[in-house]
């Protein structure tokens, strides 16, 4: 993969040269070793709490004999499909953190595709049935979250059903995200959309917003004004509590509820990009992802579930991260073509002035 | 005009201080009802400051200014009837020539009855700016803004007029255009009127009374013939009009002596004055009191207007060299080097080369005496 | 001296030869003098190929979208949406045929549709008045009364202007919020609970506390040059205080109220992300649809809203400063108006009103810009277990054991001054130069103006997008691809956002500074651009500072191209690691954005310093 | 002056408007290299417009400037090489007073080699100034900085100096000494100055020619004599000092009579004017060409000086009335009504009463004749 591209909002930091016009450099250092450059989402690698990009890097590096190299561009997987549209090279040999709706924006949005076939990847069988998303082979989840209610349990006690937020007694009491520019509110949306159906989720909603539904733009906007004590409920992660436990928060506080017993999963894959510099070693890489001491790893590091059975998950993991009893998820084809309908219906009825 | 009733404005001992900078220092002046009182006097003397705390735009730092005999401490511009042309003009740059006009008018009705717009075309006129109405006082030159604040100031007919050098750049004829207007309507009206110019001439012409001010304070207040012929001090006599002063000692003091078939005043001594070598005979002021009479030995400062000064006269003749002259029209300014002094002359025919030039002691007025 | 033959000019009058300089000398002053003279032309040339390359091309990449579908030239996109009742409300049904009388009934309704748009419009209007409504006061405290302190008071009124929105919001939850400071106090006084979140209410102050300030700079300067010797001579006339104040003060206010508010307008007509953070998408604005439709790669649709949105905006601009070149008046503010005690001198109503009225005001804005900020600083320092020092340690371990490829706090800080400085070094010539252009007298130059403005009015996004693949992805020139990015295209990009503001503050002063005085450097021999140097420059100077503070402000805060063009961590600035920092709980990204505060206010105490002792804005 | 040689400048059927307002119109005027040569007008006839033209500051809607007979059309002000002093100075306020006049060396080497510091002493030696390098313009009063502006705009050596009513804000007696400095420094350096003043006084005293403008023309140019002695125009004669304007019916012409003693000038013709029911004997101009002969029946406008006017006289004695008085200093001026007609007339001690007035007919100037 090229390096020293002038755009990406991360790369191998202080020793990237600095040129302001590129996009024929191939890396200057390490050209003895091979150099995978992997594009993903900032707090993968980056975040204030615990982000498993610094552990996987070491640990690959150090086993490969190659050098990893995190691009972590503003607008993540949408970055790429601009670079592909304007033919421009694609600078990163895989992305890591695509989730259903990239992949059917991408399909929708490029005609020859962004990512080239799974291919040889060991480890592929560990994987849980349902949460291979990609019908066409390209991405391999690597872990994957639930959305569920967090709820102040000293304020309030949520509701075991969707019915049940629209109670008079949870007026204003839920909080949740913009659908299209938060992963939650996206999979809060289109679990009611699965629960309600296309013809009944709007609805449903209409009834939501009339108990005083908050919808707000990103999730840290929606948990710290839950955390601010805005409103009891707040649509976020079933692994709350992970986070809760390691502040030392009253976990009384910090209360799982998934609705209708159901979780709605939300998967993150990786693939490698289509005519990636060195798309064996990006094999190689996600075959290291899959491997169990790895998943466990970075589903702790991420506070994620791991995507596959046989991650090795520290013994008390399960009792703060909770998974539901019944995960439901829309498939890629369910999402192809539906998908920005719906959010952009819902968005009309909702935002109607 | 009435001389029993209080004094339309009045200034008692008030000084005015800026920081380190005294502008008016114990400025005692009281201008009568009706009266057109001016203002002369350098930059810097405090003309300026002295309208400002009649107007109330500043507060004395000691003493009181009083209106028709009460003080007026405390009541606000918009208070005292008093109308305001600036230096600067200080136009309202956001309005018409016709809207700043009309701007008083808002306050109260037109003297005369009238309408607002009547009033201001027939100020306009007065000003010579009419179908001016509409303009913008940015595009006007300088004297036209001039006139327009002058309109301004005039048409709510205030009691009191207050006039910073509003004519300074207008051409002489315009001017006394204007300030004959002034005057007119000051009588018609009975405003009282103060007035700061820096154009002598037009102090003497329009004034019932001038003071002539140096470094905050009144140097003298008197009527322009007084000013102009008798005047206090020496500042005064070169200030106002052009004059040549002289001085020396006093050598002899005969009295009761008929000077010359000219003179008219039988009743004054005459001094004999050595200014360096040469001895001149200068009349002394009649009405000097007899413990200030003038004896040998004194210091004497005298001056004499140009225009008293003949040409090849005998008595008190001074034998000095032409060195320039200008053309003024009515006459010519003679520049004359008499032993290494300026000698001013008033001359229709400007001589040249040497000439000897003279007075007669009666016209000689003194300023100083030490 | 050595003239002896009739007039002449060199260079252009015929005759002379009277000089006395040697043809060695002459040649040397005619060699400076050409590079003077062409000064403000290239200064001009670089200016324009500067905003081509940075601004306008890049845009253009993505607006082009809007009319070009699938290669084909199109006005359907805009059409679909102008007859779409969501986006355009009830005028919309015009477009799509229906009779006007029908329309004009139902706009009058109370049940009517705003639409997207005309809802925009409205809260970015009810925005507008509350931001003159807080910063007028402001202005007038600055303005007229003299206390100590009020020139840092003045310098930090920017401050607002540089935080992002998440630190915003933080502020406003915990100081407006249901437990918040605000009905803490008004609990402690036995008074009721208010519920300001997620209201338009919430949206509307948190945009008067962004824009106030900069109303009440705007005004303050305005207020500063009204020559003393009006309102007196309005006094002398009949006029109360108060009318003085109506009649002279107010209207020479008015264009820079007017300013102050058509900037408001502008920048809370694209709000984003602090409408979906204090208000909730039931109040979604235009730029939010713009987000949403990019990010699905909507490009038509979401080109042609955006330039709808840039044509409102411009269209406004342009209104104003139509007004503007009509109301400027040329102050002849020989002596501005004294400023008083903030103590009372007396106890008379006149005294006391005003000052009570202030103080009134000062509890207002206590609520409204200080505690927000209050509360961030608090909000840095708290933990679970109530007060810490945890997120400032969190920022040292980061700088010091961070990997590479995270955000270390001293880079951003550092990438924030260098960047900073480095755009106001080309903003500042770049704004003088657009300030002078527009100052002179052509026909057309009010719109010259405001399509220099457009850095203002275009959507961030659209920027973003723009300069990804205007600059970074670069043009095919032969063989290799001519790619922009890094340090120096960021500095680039700020210059670009932030010179507006140095036209803005520059231009009246400019404009008001005594012809004359250019006028005899240019008989003296001075070319045009000397005469700006020497001249104009040295006495607009505190317009200039207020320019340069306006800059720095918007190179400090800027956050959408500045993580488009960075190319690594280490060229993150601090609005980013803010950013990079939020996380479940806000401690290490309120902690930066403490930093941020402290680094800009000293910032902008020093700017200040440096424009002597009469800083206008 | 070498008047072979084109004229230092020349304005060429010059007009400029502003919208609606024409400030100058057609205006030709050619000033000799070294002159000084002054714009009087009434306020708003263009005189400060016609300066900007020169100076390249406006640009002509019609016509042409030359410098030495060549067009400067185009050409900057920087490149004209013209001193100007404005009204208000402009000095620049940021600078120190040495900055000040070294401003202009900054573009050129000071005329006759030496050094900027030099050159900057000098010319602060030549308007009295030294040692006031280092103050700042605002610390100085009008007068000092009038200096400073004029020092700043000599100092480049320029061609041609501008001077747009640089004295008007300052007191007639700093005015009269600036203007002689003024005059000697321009005689000293044969600098071509243009000077606009509104004081018709000075425009007589320091110019080699005047122009009195009107309306945006010139209405005549010439030197100060003829324009007070034999003024062109009505307008002329009104504007430039007082002066009475009678016109009547010519009803005989005499020649070659011998007028009176005093009149040195045997040629001239004698018309008898009849103005109202008053005959009066009207001298005519000697070198008035045969055709514009005046014969019975014209119509004829002529002026006479107040000064020129006598009291008790017995040729064309005029009765009148006092109206007014106004105490100028040195003289004055008596209105006087006659025939509903106001005539002026100077006098030491004003009459009162009915006093008959009468000129001599040499001292009547023809305006105008139909
Ligand atoms: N606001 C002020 N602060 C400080 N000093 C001042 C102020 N106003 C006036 N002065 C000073 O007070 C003195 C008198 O000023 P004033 O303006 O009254 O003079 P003036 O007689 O009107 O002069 P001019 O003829 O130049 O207008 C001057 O020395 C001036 O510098
Ligand atoms: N910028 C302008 N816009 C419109 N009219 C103007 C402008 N400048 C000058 N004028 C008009 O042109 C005419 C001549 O103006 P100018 O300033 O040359 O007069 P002036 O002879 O210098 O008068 P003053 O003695 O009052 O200074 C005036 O009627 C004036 O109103
Ligand atoms: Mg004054
Ligand atoms: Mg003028």
């Amino acid at each position: 993969a090229g390096l020293g591209g002038s755009d990406e909002s991360s790369t191998e930091a202080s020793s990237t040269d600095e040129s302001t016009a590129t996009g024929t450099s191939t890396g200057d250092a390490g050209d003895v070793e091979e150099t995978l450059v992997v594009g993903t989402y900032s707090a993968f690698v980056d975040s204030p709490s615990t982000s498993p990009g610094a552990w996987v890097k070491q640990r690959f590096e150090e086993e490969f004999d190659a050098r990893l190299i995190w691009q972590t561009p503003s607008n993540e997987v949408n970055h790429y499909i601009e670079r592909r549209n304007a033919g421009v090279d694609i600078e990163a040999d895989m992305y890591l953190g695509l989730n259903t709706d990239h992949l059917v924006r991408i399909d929708e949005n490029l005609d020859d595709g962004l990512f080239a076939g799974v291919g040889d990847v060991a480890g592929q069988d560990d994987i849980k049935p349902g949460l291979q998303f990609d019908p066409d082979g390209r991405a391999i989840p690597y872990d994957t979250g639930y959305i569920s209610l967090v709820f102040d349990g000293t304020e309030t006690t949520a509701p075991e059903t969707f019915d049940g937020l629209l109670a008079e007694e949870h007026a204003g009491d839920l909080i949740t995200q913009n659908p299209s520019s938060s992963a939650t509110g996206r999979a809060f949306l289109l679990h009611t959309v699965k629960q309600f159906g296309p013809d009944g989720y709007l609805d449903y909603w209409s009834d939501l917003q009339e108990n005083d539904v908050r919808v707000l733009g990103s999730w840290s906007d929606a948990y710290s004004a839950w955390s601010g004590g805005e409103a009891p409920m707040v649509v976020s992660y079933s692994t709350d509590q992970v986070f809760a436990d390691q502040n030392d928060a009253n976990l009384e506080e910090h209360q799982i509820r998934f609705l209708n017993d159901q979780g709605y999963a939300n998967p993150e894959g990786m693939a490698v990009f289509d005519g990636a510099d060195t798309p064996d070693l990006a094999r190689e890489f996600m075959s290291f992802l899959l491997r169990p001491e790895i998943q466990g790893e970075i589903a702790v590091r991420n506070v994620q579930f791991p995507a596959t059975e046989s991650a090795d998950l520290p013994e008390d993991y399960a009792e703060l991260a909770q998974e539901p009893p019944e995960p439901v998820t829309f498939g890629y084809d369910e999402l192809k073509g539906s998908v920005s309908g719906w959010i952009s219906d819902w968005e009309r009825q909702f935002a109607s002035n | 005009m009435n001389r029993t009733a209080p004094p339309a404005v009045e200034l008692d001992g008030v000084t005015r201080r800026y920081g380190e900078t005294t502008a008016v220092e114990d400025l005692s002046l009281s201008v009568r009802d009706g009266e057109f009182f001016t203002l002369v006097g350098p930059s810097g003397c405090g003309k300026t400051t002295t309208l400002r705390l009649i107007a109330a735009f500043e507060d004395p730092t000691q003493g009181e200014v009083r209106f028709g005999g009460e003080s007026v401490t405390g009541v606000p511009p918009e208070d005292r009837d008093v109308g305001v042309v600036f230096q600067n003009y200080a136009l309202f740059p956001h309005m018409t020539v016709g809207e700043n006009v009309a701007y008083g008018l808002s306050f109260s009705d037109p003297p005369g009855g009238g309408s607002d717009e009547a009033r201001v075309r027939e100020l306009l006129e007065l000003v010579d700016l009419d179908g001016m109405q509409d303009r913008d006082p940015d595009t006007l030159s300088g004297g036209q803004q001039q006139r327009v604040a002058m309109a301004r100031a005039l048409a709510p007919g205030p009691d009191v007029l207050l006039l910073d050098e509003p004519m300074s750049a207008l051409d002489a004829k315009l001017r006394e255009r204007l300030r004959v207007q002034v005057r007119e309507i000051q009588q018609e009206l009975g405003i009282t009127t103060i007035y700061v110019t820096h154009d002598q001439e037009e102090a003497l012409a329009v004034s019932d009374r001038v003071a002539v001010m140096r470094d905050g304070t009144p140097e003298q207040v008197a009527p322009p013939r007084t000013i102009y012929r008798e005047p206090a001090t020496e500042f005064v006599a070169t200030f106002v009009g052009d004059n040549n002063v002289l001085s020396g000692e006093v050598t002899a003091v005969r009295s009761t002596d008929r000077v010359d078939d000219s003179s008219d005043e039988s009743g004054r001594s005459i001094a004999d004055v050595t200014v360096d070598s040469t001895t001149l005979s200068v009349a002394l002021d009649g009405d000097s009191d007899p413990e200030a009479a003038v004896s040998a030995g004194d210091r004497l400062t005298f001056c004499v207007r140009p225009e008293r000064l003949t040409l090849d006269a005998d008595r008190n003749a001074l034998t000095a060299t032409v060195t320039s002259a200008e053309f003024l029209g009515e006459t010519t300014r003679v520049h004359l080097d008499w032993e290494g002094r300026e000698i001013l002359l008033r001359a229709e025919d400007p001589p040249t080369g040497t000439v000897t030039v003279g007075f007669d002691p009666a016209d000689a007025h003194t300023v100083d005496r030490q | 001296m050595a003239r002896d033959s009739d007039g002449g000019a060199d260079g252009g009058g015929g005759g002379s030869t009277g000089t006395a300089n040697s043809p060695s000398r002459e040649r040397g002053r005619t060699v400076r003098n050409t590079i003077e003279r062409r000064a403000i032309v290239g200064l001009a040339v670089a200016t324009i190929a500067l905003l081509l390359g940075i601004f306008y091309y890049p845009v253009a990449t993505v607006f082009i979208d809007s009319v070009l579908v699938d290669g084909r030239l199109t006005g359907r996109v805009f059409v679909s949406i102008l007859r779409d009742p969501f986006y355009l409300g009830e005028p919309a049904r015009l477009l799509a045929g229906e009779p006007v009388g029908a329309v004009i009934e139902s706009v009058l309704s109370s049940d009517r549709r705003l639409g997207v748009i005309g809802f925009t419009a409205y809260q970015a209007a009810l925005s507008t008045v509350t931001s003159v409504a807080l910063g007028l006061p402001a202005a007038y405290l600055l303005a007229r009364f003299e206390f100590p302190g009020r020139r840092t008071l003045r310098s930090l009124t920017i401050l607002p202007f540089v935080l992002p929105s998440i630190m915003v919001g933080v502020g406003f939850v915990a100081t407006f919020g249901r437990n918040g400071t605000l009905n803490a106090v008004l609990g402690a006084l036995g008074l009721g609970q208010v519920n300001l979140l997620f209201t338009l209410e919430a949206v509307v102050i948190a945009h008067a506390f962004y824009n106030a300030p900069l109303v009440a700079r705007v005004t303050t300067a305005a207020w500063e040059s009204v020559d003393a010797s009006a309102v007196e001579t309005a006094r002398s006339l009949g006029a109360s205080p108060v009318r003085a104040f109506r009649d002279v003060v107010a209207p020479q206010l008015y264009p820079s109220v007017l300013m102050g508010a058509a900037l408001t307008f502008v920048f809370t007509f694209s709000t984003f992300p602090i409408v979906l953070a204090l208000g909730g998408f039931q109040l979604a604005t235009v730029e939010v649809f713009v987000y949403r439709l990019i990010r699905d790669l909507e490009y038509a649709e979401a080109a042609a809203l955006a330039l709808i949105e840039l044509g409102i905006s411009l269209g406004l601009l342009y209104a104003y400063l139509r007004y503007e070149a009509k109301h400027t008046v040329r102050s002849r503010g020989i002596r501005p108006l004294p400023r008083r005690p903030l103590t009372p001198p007396s106890f008379s109503v006149r005294e006391l009103l005003p000052r009570l009225g202030l103080a009134v005001y000062a509890v207002v804005a206590l609520a409204v810009f200080v505690a927000p900020i209050a509360s961030m600083v608090l909000a840095s320092l708290s933990g679970p277990e109530g007060l810490t020092l945890a997120n400032y340690q969190f920022l040292i371990d980061r700088q010091t054991t961070g990997a590479a490829f995270q955000v270390q706090p001293w880079d951003a800080v550092r990438n924030s001054l260098l960047f900073g400085v480095a755009s106001l070094a080309v903003a500042l010539p770049m704004g003088v130069v657009v300030a002078v252009l527009t100052t002179r007298d052509y026909r057309g130059r009010k719109l010259v103006d405001a399509v220099a403005m457009a850095p203002l009015a275009v959507s961030g996004i659209v920027v973003g997008l723009g300069l990804l693949r205007g600059l970074v992805f670069g043009v095919e020139v032969g063989d290799t691809r001519l790619a922009v990015g890094g340090g120096l295209a960021i500095v680039a990009a700020h210059a670009v956002a932030g010179y507006p503001f140095v036209v803005r503050t520059v231009a009246p002063g400019l404009e008001g500074v005594d012809h004359t005085l250019v006028e005899s450097a240019r008989a003296l021999g001075a070319p045009r651009a000397r005469a700006l140097l020497d001249i104009e420059l040295p006495l607009v100077w505190p317009a200039v500072i207020a320019g340069a503070a306006f800059a720095f402000a918007i190179s400090i805060g800027e956050f959408s191209a500045t993580i488009v063009l960075a190319s690594g961590t280490n060229q993150f600035t601090m609005p980013i690691a803010i950013e990079r920092f939020i996380g479940r709980r806000l401690g290490p990204a309120t902690a930066m954005g403490v930093v941020l505060l402290v680094v800009t206010s000293a910032s902008f105490l020093l700017i200040d310093r440096l424009g002597g002792d009469d800083v206008g804005f």
